[in-house]
């Protein structure tokens, strides 16, 4: 039970079974942006990040090689589905598990860089994006237990469902955990990290799947 | 609508002119006429321009594109009464676009204001925490549907001022030269736009008119109700020039704890908003 | 480098005509408001962009990366 | 400065995960003191089982084709829905028909995992669960071939 459609009125629902996915206009703006930043890691060529030598007049640039290229592009790109799918998905459980595809995907963003240093955070972000699934299922899990359903749709007309407090702020925590928002600390470690358009994928998923985690949370 | 688009740029870019020109006074310096933004933004886009031989090309243009882009939607869902949830989320993403500014270059100093960017997005979050509390009252986030409420029950400055106080550190934030814009602190040279120049920066410049004007004008509505447009103008030079002398009295904080400070306010919120929701 | 500049003054040019058919078409009401303001949300940041680099003075080739003291 | 104390903390991304273990077991406590907490009772899906089923426990009731026995959120949406043992495979249908076992072989053959994937209600969910899992093992194995 919460209040009516905070992100706006549904312009319309498509329907996979017992899964809907709805289009209000604040899940399609989010979604639109997720849709461009995609588009750019696609066709976006990675930046070259110059880098000075201390101590001396040497400076260089840092190339990507091709492979780790093409890792990392089909990493982002997935990332940017996950986020596209998290961002219109109706459905709570539907909802966990595309966010919990971009915790992952964030790790798999960075994890192809050969730099000790953005490794070692991007080890230390995976095994918290790793835990976070703990609070993230729990909250889901716990909500079709005292409600009996698991679509948003159905949690915000119908006003006799209340969803406890404490599960939505489970579901709040787990979130964070994948997408690190406020304990962004790891999070900048890995943007030192050369790949511009790959790397800004991660941040851009945990902004968006923070964004509308505010307004699940606000709907059920 | 499109007058009305170009409007907010040039209201906003003076906003910031005037900004700049009152830290100046404060300080005791002359400072620049107040309308060297404008100036700023018609000089840069005389200027030659390429894209570096470092840069992502794409994502460098691209990112000045969605920076103006997002910040007319935002302008739009305000003017139409839409939901204060689509404006936060746009400001929220704006995050994206100093990122994408930071790393596309591949300059040191733009991805270092990238970097500070990604630190510093737990001050985003008083934000939510005002958003929570004007809608305990409302009960809706329709911009409309507030506007009506303090029709009713008089300025929600007066019923939440806490809120108020959030959400205009949200906007101090925002501001350059504020304690908390680390962003585009001078040890970076700019920040997150060094290697942004000519035409770029001029978008740069037509989307923080229109960023400026937005969220001063969202806290007028929000905070002080549908008053006619002459005030809203008149409410926002208030409203910048209270900006300006805190901008000009207080330090810059080092990063870590710029971070901090916002955290702490964020903790405090949050109290606010739960001893709200159980009393009232 | 002209070629570039007929392109981006074109496309300058095609934005703007969109977004002042948008226009007429809003005050005639056939489109509704919001879809004028979608048209404006796509088309303006282009028409910017492209309406300063048109105007904007003549090119050079491309930088050099830093080179030291 | 307390301040610049707390920001030496959270600035020192190794101290993350122990920041986070943390919230996430005090919230943990919170939730385990409000229990007990509401129970829905008419669950989307049935809650017994009928141990004598060969299918069980994916058994959702009745026999194929003829009869569901499935509260859906939205019947209209999936008139298919709750069909599982439609899908079986022929194997599984021999198997099903002459063993007692095949609930617990369902997900270890081919036409268990389909069976899964078809039964409708939850099929998105079904997709994205092994999008996971390829995607983990993907930067898996990028990393063990880079070495």
């Amino acid at each position: 039970m919460g209040m009516d459609n905070p992100g706006g009125i549904p312009y319309f629902i498509l329907e996979f079974g017992d899964e809907l996915v709805y289009f209000s206009p604040y899940t399609v703006s989010l979604f639109i942006l997720a849709l461009v930043f995609t588009l750019f890691a696609v066709i976006a060529k990675p930046e070259r990040q110059v880098d000075i030598v201390f101590g001396g007049d040497a400076f260089y640039a840092k190339e990507t090689s091709l492979a780790e290229l093409k890792f990392r592009r089909f990493m982002a790109i997935a990332c940017g589905f996950a986020s596209m799918g998290a961002m219109v998905t109706g459905d709570l459980f539907n909802f966990t598990l595309f966010i919990s595809l971009v915790g992952i995907c964030n790790v798999g963003i960075v994890a192809a860089v050969k730099n000790r240093h953005v490794q070692n955070a991007a080890y230390q972000y995976g095994i918290v994006a790793l835990s976070a699934t703990v609070p993230l299922f729990g909250a889901a899990a716990l909500i079709a237990a005292t409600t009996g359903t698991l679509s948003m749709v159905e949690l915000w007309s119908n006003a006799s469902l209340a969803v406890p407090l404490v599960v939505k702020a489970l579901l709040v925590l787990g979130v964070m955990g994948e997408g690190m928002a406020p304990f962004y600390a790891a999070k900048a470690e890995m943007f030192r990290a050369p790949g511009a358009p790959y790397v800004i994928m991660c941040s851009l998923s945990s902004l968006l799947i923070f964004l509308r985690v505010i307004e699940v949370v606000l709907v059920i | 609508m499109i007058g009305y688009l170009l409007f907010a740029v040039t209201f906003g870019l003076l906003l910031l002119g005037i900004h700049r020109k009152a830290i100046a006074r404060i300080q005791r310096r002359p400072g620049p006429p107040v309308w060297q933004e404008i100036l700023h933004m018609l000089k840069f886009s005389f200027k030659s321009t390429w894209i570096p031989a470092t840069a992502s090309d794409t994502l460098f243009v691209g990112v000045v594109l969605v920076a103006i882009g997002i910040w007319s939607a935002a302008l739009f869902v305000l003017l139409a009464g839409g939901s204060i949830l689509i404006i936060f989320g746009i400001y929220m993403l704006h995050k994206i676009v100093e990122h994408g500014f930071g790393l596309s270059s591949g300059s040191p100093y733009g991805k270092f204001g990238g970097v500070r960017s990604v630190i510093s997005a737990a001050s985003e979050i008083p934000l939510f925490v005002s958003v929570a509390v004007v809608a305990l009252y409302t009960q809706s986030l329709d911009i409309s549907s507030i506007i009506q409420y303090q029709n009713v029950h008089g300025p929600l400055l007066f019923i939440v001022p806490l809120a108020a106080v959030a959400m205009y550190l949200v906007i101090l934030s925002k501001m350059p030269f504020g304690p908390f814009s680390i962003v585009e602190s001078k040890e970076l040279v700019s920040g997150y736009k060094t290697e942004h120049f000519g035409v770029w920066r001029a978008g740069l410049q037509v989307s923080n008119g229109l960023k400026t004007y937005v969220l001063l004008f969202l806290f007028i509505t929000v905070f002080m109700g549908g008053i006619p447009l002459w005030w809203t103008l008149a409410g926002m030079v208030v409203l910048t020039l209270s900006l300006s002398f805190v901008c000009a009295l207080s330090p810059m904080l080092s990063p870590f704890d710029s971070v901090t400070v916002q955290m702490v306010i964020t903790g405090i919120m949050v109290v606010y908003a739960a001893v709200l929701g159980v009393f009232a | 480098m002209t070629k570039k500049k007929d392109i981006l003054r074109a496309l300058g040019l095609l934005t703007g005509a969109i977004m002042l058919v948008g226009l007429i078409l809003q005050q005639g009401g056939i489109l509704p408001l919001a879809g004028y303001e979608a048209v404006l949300v796509v088309c303006f940041p282009i028409f910017v962009i492209c309406v300063f680099l048109w105007w904007m003075a003549r090119e050079h080739g491309e930088d050099i990366p830093f080179i030291g003291y | 400065m307390i301040i610049q104390r707390i920001s030496r903390i959270i600035s020192n991304y190794e101290m993350i995960m122990p920041i986070f273990a943390g919230a996430v077991t005090l919230l943990f406590v919170v939730a385990i003191f409000s229990l007990p907490l509401p129970y829905y009772e008419e669950q989307l899906y049935p809650k017994t089982y009928d141990p004598t089923s060969p299918l069980n426990p994916y058994d959702r009731g009745g026999p194929p084709f003829i009869q569901i026995d499935i509260k859906e959120q939205y019947p209209e949406n999936s008139p298919m829905a709750g069909y599982v043992t439609s899908y079986l495979t022929p194997f599984s249908w021999y198997m099903a028909n002459t063993t007692l076992y095949l609930g617990t072989t369902i997900v270890a053959h081919p036409g268990g995992i389909l069976d899964e994937i078809l039964y409708n209600t939850r099929g998105l969910d079904t997709v994205v669960e092994p999008t996971i899992l390829f995607i983990a093992f993907a930067i898996a194995s990028y990393l063990y071939r880079k070495g």
